[in-house]
């Protein structure tokens, strides 16, 4: 790397080393116009660095810009470190997705592990403590070396950091297919408790208030990384990258622990909190400016460094992990910095708060970079052509027939199939119950973790079936936030909000941005619908391998809030001889489904219909049978349909059923939405049946046998608990170790 | 039979944690002379090889492939003629 | 009647074991690893969690703590010194218990319940339990617990291993889980009991744990 | 200035698991040679001291009250001097 002195404006001019860093020639063209001369390198690195999709958001923003983000429980929306809820009492749940795709590929370990480190910074910079991690996971099929290494690495990176740190990692879901083979998908979504009174935004208020470094010393990990997310991966290009950012959960724990403790005592003297993420020291400062409509005067000899040598723009675009921003009061610093050096961490004043709206760097007593703040960060908008994929066309209304000559063997074969498969093989490396207030620990629908001195409980869920939207983005989108809706309604909790991790192909494709934006549009329908605003997300564009992209995959994280902890309810069955029903109408809906994928190697097909009123309706009755204690268990129907949850319903139990139903046997696979299973008591049945009338159907009985039995109107399906089980549970261990 | 001894170590500009909180355990041990620790892995693995060669390009391969990470590791190492069942240190 | 929990830099489990504590009425407060007294208390608990990350080894650097000489005067005064999980590690690595806690046989961390025998119930951390096996919650990755053959014997013949896995799932020698000193006053674990005290969390299996120390204490006032 | 180049291994009687797991890996990685992988520690540590006597003690008495667990671990170590910034692999 060059220094500065080195590279003159005109060589950066000439050169155009921009384009390497991602800008255009038209942006190069607007930053001379707007400055009225030549930025040099420094102040083009920052350019570059700020104006990546990454951080500006400037191809996705015009469609997020659409997200529903306010109700009467929002205290904060979009726009900070993350989205805050009311919840009673008070209290405040905040939280928020982050994606680590592509360091993830390149680094498995270091690559989920900093994004572990990276959530839980965003929920605490706001002031609040961090109570839960979960994940969103997406493997090439497990049929190679490759893949293992990547699936062991990930998983591990996980436990490193979150179990190290000592925030349960609670729940998440994972899914294997081959569009991820090259490009895997790391979502990881943080959940955070506060009292409303200590809410921190990240804003850089008040002429020369001062500006103090915190937490970790700057070294060259991940320079570019933001610019480097923002690019298309290319296999021959793979040993091409920045340096490795690695994670240290014992500093971040130091780190955490001292900014909650600041906030707890001293809230009267910081003016605002941001961590470090994308784009490092440049992004956090430049960001806490604008948003104040403030300058910003930063001493880069003041930065704490751990190499030698850093020249201003390695400074600015490192991604170091564990390193924090605080505005404090002018006179009152020393209160903070003395918090910190207690705490054995580097708290050092690196600049100050100017009212002249520029954003001025100096170095070695020269000012390195002096632009308009406003101007480095808001990238020009681009509004990108969009048009419906070729392949959406020419989809067959016809819906898939599952081949069910051999039924018990197509059972046998879904539920060792690794999606449907249970995945505690590999979330038993995740600590789910450090903090001690994991009510309903991972394995279930969604998780519940009690908040401590109340009755309340949160539930929590990530969920998406990137099938569904690869047939029809938009109601592939509302089926997943439904999804998610019915793992939380299966514990008791109503849904109060949404976190997204929106991962797409490359958004300069048309028929990617049409994606996109069909996506925003499902989720956005069915979530105001449901009352659950969209307070806070993560865009990663141009997941694509080689041109080929991932099948658009939307995360969505949910929370809930369930007022009365004693009511919680689970997925397993608890008595023998109590009730099983279904609830909701089972149709042939088997395009895009498991049981196609399984049987034809491939998905095809319009993807089956999704009705918003009878997903609503059946959570209402759910949550109103739970309220009044008359359900035994509770599971939604997701992949795999019918017979995967009664069989889950049994694993978790430890019980068995049988059941009788006037459908044919294909419909056990069917995945139609809106469903759930219960279980009711001999004593609660009459109750319970004139709660839900015609919207339940008694399809059998709990039992204690090993046997498990379906009579469907064409077949009798018998299955031995012991020997199914086995399968499920250990699917996924066979396959990593083969 | 061949000895390999492979001696691991982060690349200058990774981050090494460990070696950070030792240093400072050390030094608030009054070992104040220390000014830098860094902790890597050590490896001693014994192979079978047609000859030296053959045994090098086998150990380069496999401390590439699986013992390393060459994203943030780098390594040397020595090589040795042992018996079968030679103590190692 | 006082215990302190002690938080090492990286403690993760400091806030489970006091609130446990407190549950049962214990007089308890967190006490920084940074000191070095231990005067006002009459019990020492050292909880889970990555003191100085487990960097270098478990415990390794935590042993160094100036709490660590108060903790080892306790131990000889006879007072109740309990470590769980790290606390474990970080009491063998200080030589209050004998052997040491290794990377588990197939290494990773777990995090699962398991099933404990209770091996010896007639000590201060198992009088009040009334079943012979129990359900407790694991999580760890260096849980792997070795000592050598002679010392393995003398645990086994003073009767020093207080809980056994049914089902080993790290490796340990004799599946240990729990052992105390001769003296029956230092005592340490691998599970967490702290973690299954509270039945809105499905498992109290731990609750008898802490009143058999309660008694203990109370005896002892 | 001295660097301290300190190699730790598992002593014989202690199982590796690491190594054990490293071992499979190898061999199903198809390097079928190997009969033994053992993995330590390896450190590198940078000191000051009077001389070569007191830098020797120095090493030694940090690594066997920190650096190694007496219990499972037994190590050896190499003495060289060094330039202040010299690299050190
Ligand atoms: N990566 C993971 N980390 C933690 N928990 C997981 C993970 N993957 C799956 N789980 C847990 O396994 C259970 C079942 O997951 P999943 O099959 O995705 O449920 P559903 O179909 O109800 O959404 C849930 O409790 C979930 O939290
Ligand atoms: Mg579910």
């Amino acid at each position: 790397m060059h220094s500065d002195n080195e590279i003159t404006p005109e060589m950066v001019r000439d050169s155009k080393i921009y384009q390497q860093w991602g800008l255009t020639d038209t942006e190069y063209q607007l930053i001379v116009d707007t400055l009225d001369r030549l930025p040099n390198y420094t102040e083009t690195g920052i350019f570059s660095g700020m104006w990546s999709e990454h951080v500006s958001y400037k191809k996705s923003k015009p469609i997020l810009r659409h997200f529903w983000s306010t109700n009467e429980r929002v205290l904060q929306g979009p726009g900070e470190g993350a989205g805050i809820l009311d919840i009673g009492d008070n209290q405040a749940v905040v939280f928020k997705a982050e994606s680590h795709n592509h360091p993830s590929f390149v680094e498995p370990y270091e690559g989920a592990a900093t994004g572990v480190g990276g959530i839980l910074r965003d929920i605490f910079s706001m002031g609040a403590q961090p109570i839960a991690v979960l994940d969103s996971l997406r493997f090439g099929e497990l049929d190679n070396a490759h893949t293992h290494h990547i699936v062991d690495g990930v998983i591990a990176g996980i436990a490193g950091y979150g179990n190290a740190i000592g925030i349960p990692t609670v729940g998440g879901e994972i899914g294997f297919d081959p569009v991820y083979a090259g490009n895997p998908l790391v979502n990881v979504m943080a959940v955070g408790l506060m009292d409303q009174k200590g809410m921190q935004v990240g804003q850089a208020k008040g002429v020369g208030n001062s500006i103090i470094y915190v937490g970790a010393k700057t070294g060259r990990d991940g320079i570019n990384g933001a610019s480097f997310a923002s690019a298309e991966f290319s296999t021959e290009h793979e040993s091409d990258r920045s340096a490795v950012q690695v994670g240290d959960p014992f500093l971040e724990k130091l780190v955490m622990d001292a900014t909650l403790q600041a906030v707890r005592d001293h809230s009267d003297i910081i003016v605002g909190i941001q961590d470090m993420g994308a784009a490092g020291l440049l992004s956090s400062s430049s960001e806490m400016a604008s948003k104040a409509g403030m300058g910003i005067d930063l001493d880069l000899n003041q930065v704490p460094q751990r190499e030698t040598a850093m020249t201003p723009y390695e400074l600015m675009l490192s991604e170091s992990q564990e390193r924090m921003l605080f505005v404090v009061k002018k006179g009152e610093e020393q209160v903070i910095l003395d918090l910190f050096k207690k705490a054995n961490l580097d708290a050092v004043i690196i600049g100050r708060v100017t009212d002249d709206g520029r954003y001025r760097l100096r170095f070695n007593d020269q000012v390195v970079a002096d632009v308009p703040v406003d101007f480095l960060t808001h990238a020009p908008k681009q509004d990108l052509p969009m048009v419906a994929p070729q392949r959406l066309a020419i989809l067959k209304a016809d819906q898939f027939v599952p081949d069910v000559t051999d039924l018990k063997q197509t059972v046998l074969d879904l539920v060792g199939q690794p999606t449907i498969a249970s995945k505690s093989d590999l979330f038993r490396h995740f600590d789910s119950q450090v903090r001690a207030d994991t009510v309903i620990k991972p394995g279930g629908d969604a998780t519940l973790v009690r908040i401590r001195g109340t009755k309340k409980a949160l539930a929590m869920t990530t969920d998406v079936n990137a099938r569904y939207l690869y047939l029809n983005p938009k109601v592939g989108a509302k089926m997943a936030v439904a999804e998610a809706a019915r793992n939380i309604v299966a514990t008791g909790a109503t849904p109060i909000g949404i976190t997204d991790g929106l991962n797409f192909g490359s958004p300069d494709n048309p028929e990617v941005y049409y994606e996109l934006a069909q996506a925003v549009d499902g989720i956005n329908e069915l979530a105001k619908q449901l009352n659950t605003p969209i307070i806070s997300g993560n865009v990663s564009l141009y997941n694509e391998t080689d041109g080929q992209a991932i099948y658009p995959t939307p995360m969505i994280g949910m929370v809930g809030l369930l007022t009365d902890v004693s009511k919680a309810t689970r997925i397993g069955f608890q008595n023998a001889g109590d009730s099983i029903y279904i609830i909701g109408e089972t149709s042939a809906s088997f395009n895009g489904t498991e049981i196609q994928k399984m049987q034809t190697g491939t998905i095809d097909g319009q993807l089956f219909e999704f009705n918003d009123h009878d997903e609503i309706t059946n959570q209402k009755l759910v949550l109103a049978a739970i309220e009044q204690s008359l359900l035994a268990s509770v599971h939604d129907l997701s992949e795999g349909g019918l017979i995967v949850g009664l069989l889950e319903s049994a694993f978790a139990g430890h019980l068995s059923f049988n059941v009788v139903t006037d459908m044919t046997s294909e419909f056990l696979f069917a995945e139609t939405p809106s469903r759930f299973i219960v279980s009711v008591a001999p004593q609660n049945r009459d109750a319970f049946e004139k709660l839900v009338g015609e919207s339940a159907q008694k399809i059998g009985e709990v039992s204690d046998e090993d046997q498990m039995t379906i009579q469907s109107s064409d077949q009798l399906l018998q299955l031995s608990r012991q020997e199914t089980q086995t399968i499920y549970q250990e699917s996924i261990s066979w396959r990593l170790k083969a | 039979m061949y000895l390999a001894k492979i001696y691991v170590t982060y690349k200058p500009s990774i981050l090494d944690p460990q070696g950070e909180v030792i240093k400072s355990a050390l030094t608030r041990l009054d070992y104040t002379g220390i000014s830098q620790v860094s902790q890597g892995k050590y490896f001693e693995v014994k192979l079978d090889a047609r000859d030296v060669e053959a045994a090098t390009a086998e150990v380069k391969s496999f401390t590439d492939s699986l013992l390393i990470n060459q994203n943030t590791e780098t390594y040397r190492f020595d090589l040795s003629i042992v018996n079968e069942d030679e103590a190692t240190l | 009647m006082k215990a302190a929990v002690i938080r090492f830099p990286g403690s993760n489990c400091d806030f489970d074991m006091l609130y446990a504590l407190q549950d049962f009425g214990i007089d308890a407060e967190i006490l920084s690893a940074d000191n070095n007294d231990l005067n006002d208390f009459d019990a020492v608990f050292l909880p889970g969690g990555f003191a100085y990350g487990d960097y270098l080894r478990t415990g390794a650097i935590a042993k160094f703590s100036p709490i660590m000489a108060a903790v080892i005067q306790a131990a000889n005064d006879g007072k109740l010194v309990v470590g769980v999980c790290n606390g474990f590690q970080i009491l063998t690595e200080a030589g209050l218990l004998p052997g040491q806690l290794q990377v588990n046989k197939v290494p990773g961390f777990i995090c699962e319940d398991v099933e404990l025998l209770i091996e010896n119930p007639n000590t201060a951390f198992t009088n009040a339990y009334e079943t012979e096996s129990i359900m407790i919650p694991i999580a760890h990755g260096e849980g792997n617990y070795y000592a050598d053959d002679a010392t393995l014997a003398q645990l086994e013949d003073n009767h020093q291993i207080v809980f056994r896995y049914a089902q080993n799932p790290n490796g340990s020698a004799h599946d240990i889980a729990g052992i105390m000193n001769e003296r029956g006053n230092v005592f340490g674990m691998m599970p967490h009991p702290e973690r299954a005290v509270d039945a809105v969390t499905g498992n109290v299996d731990g609750q008898p744990f802490f009143k058999s120390i309660l008694s203990e204490i109370i005896a002892g006032d």
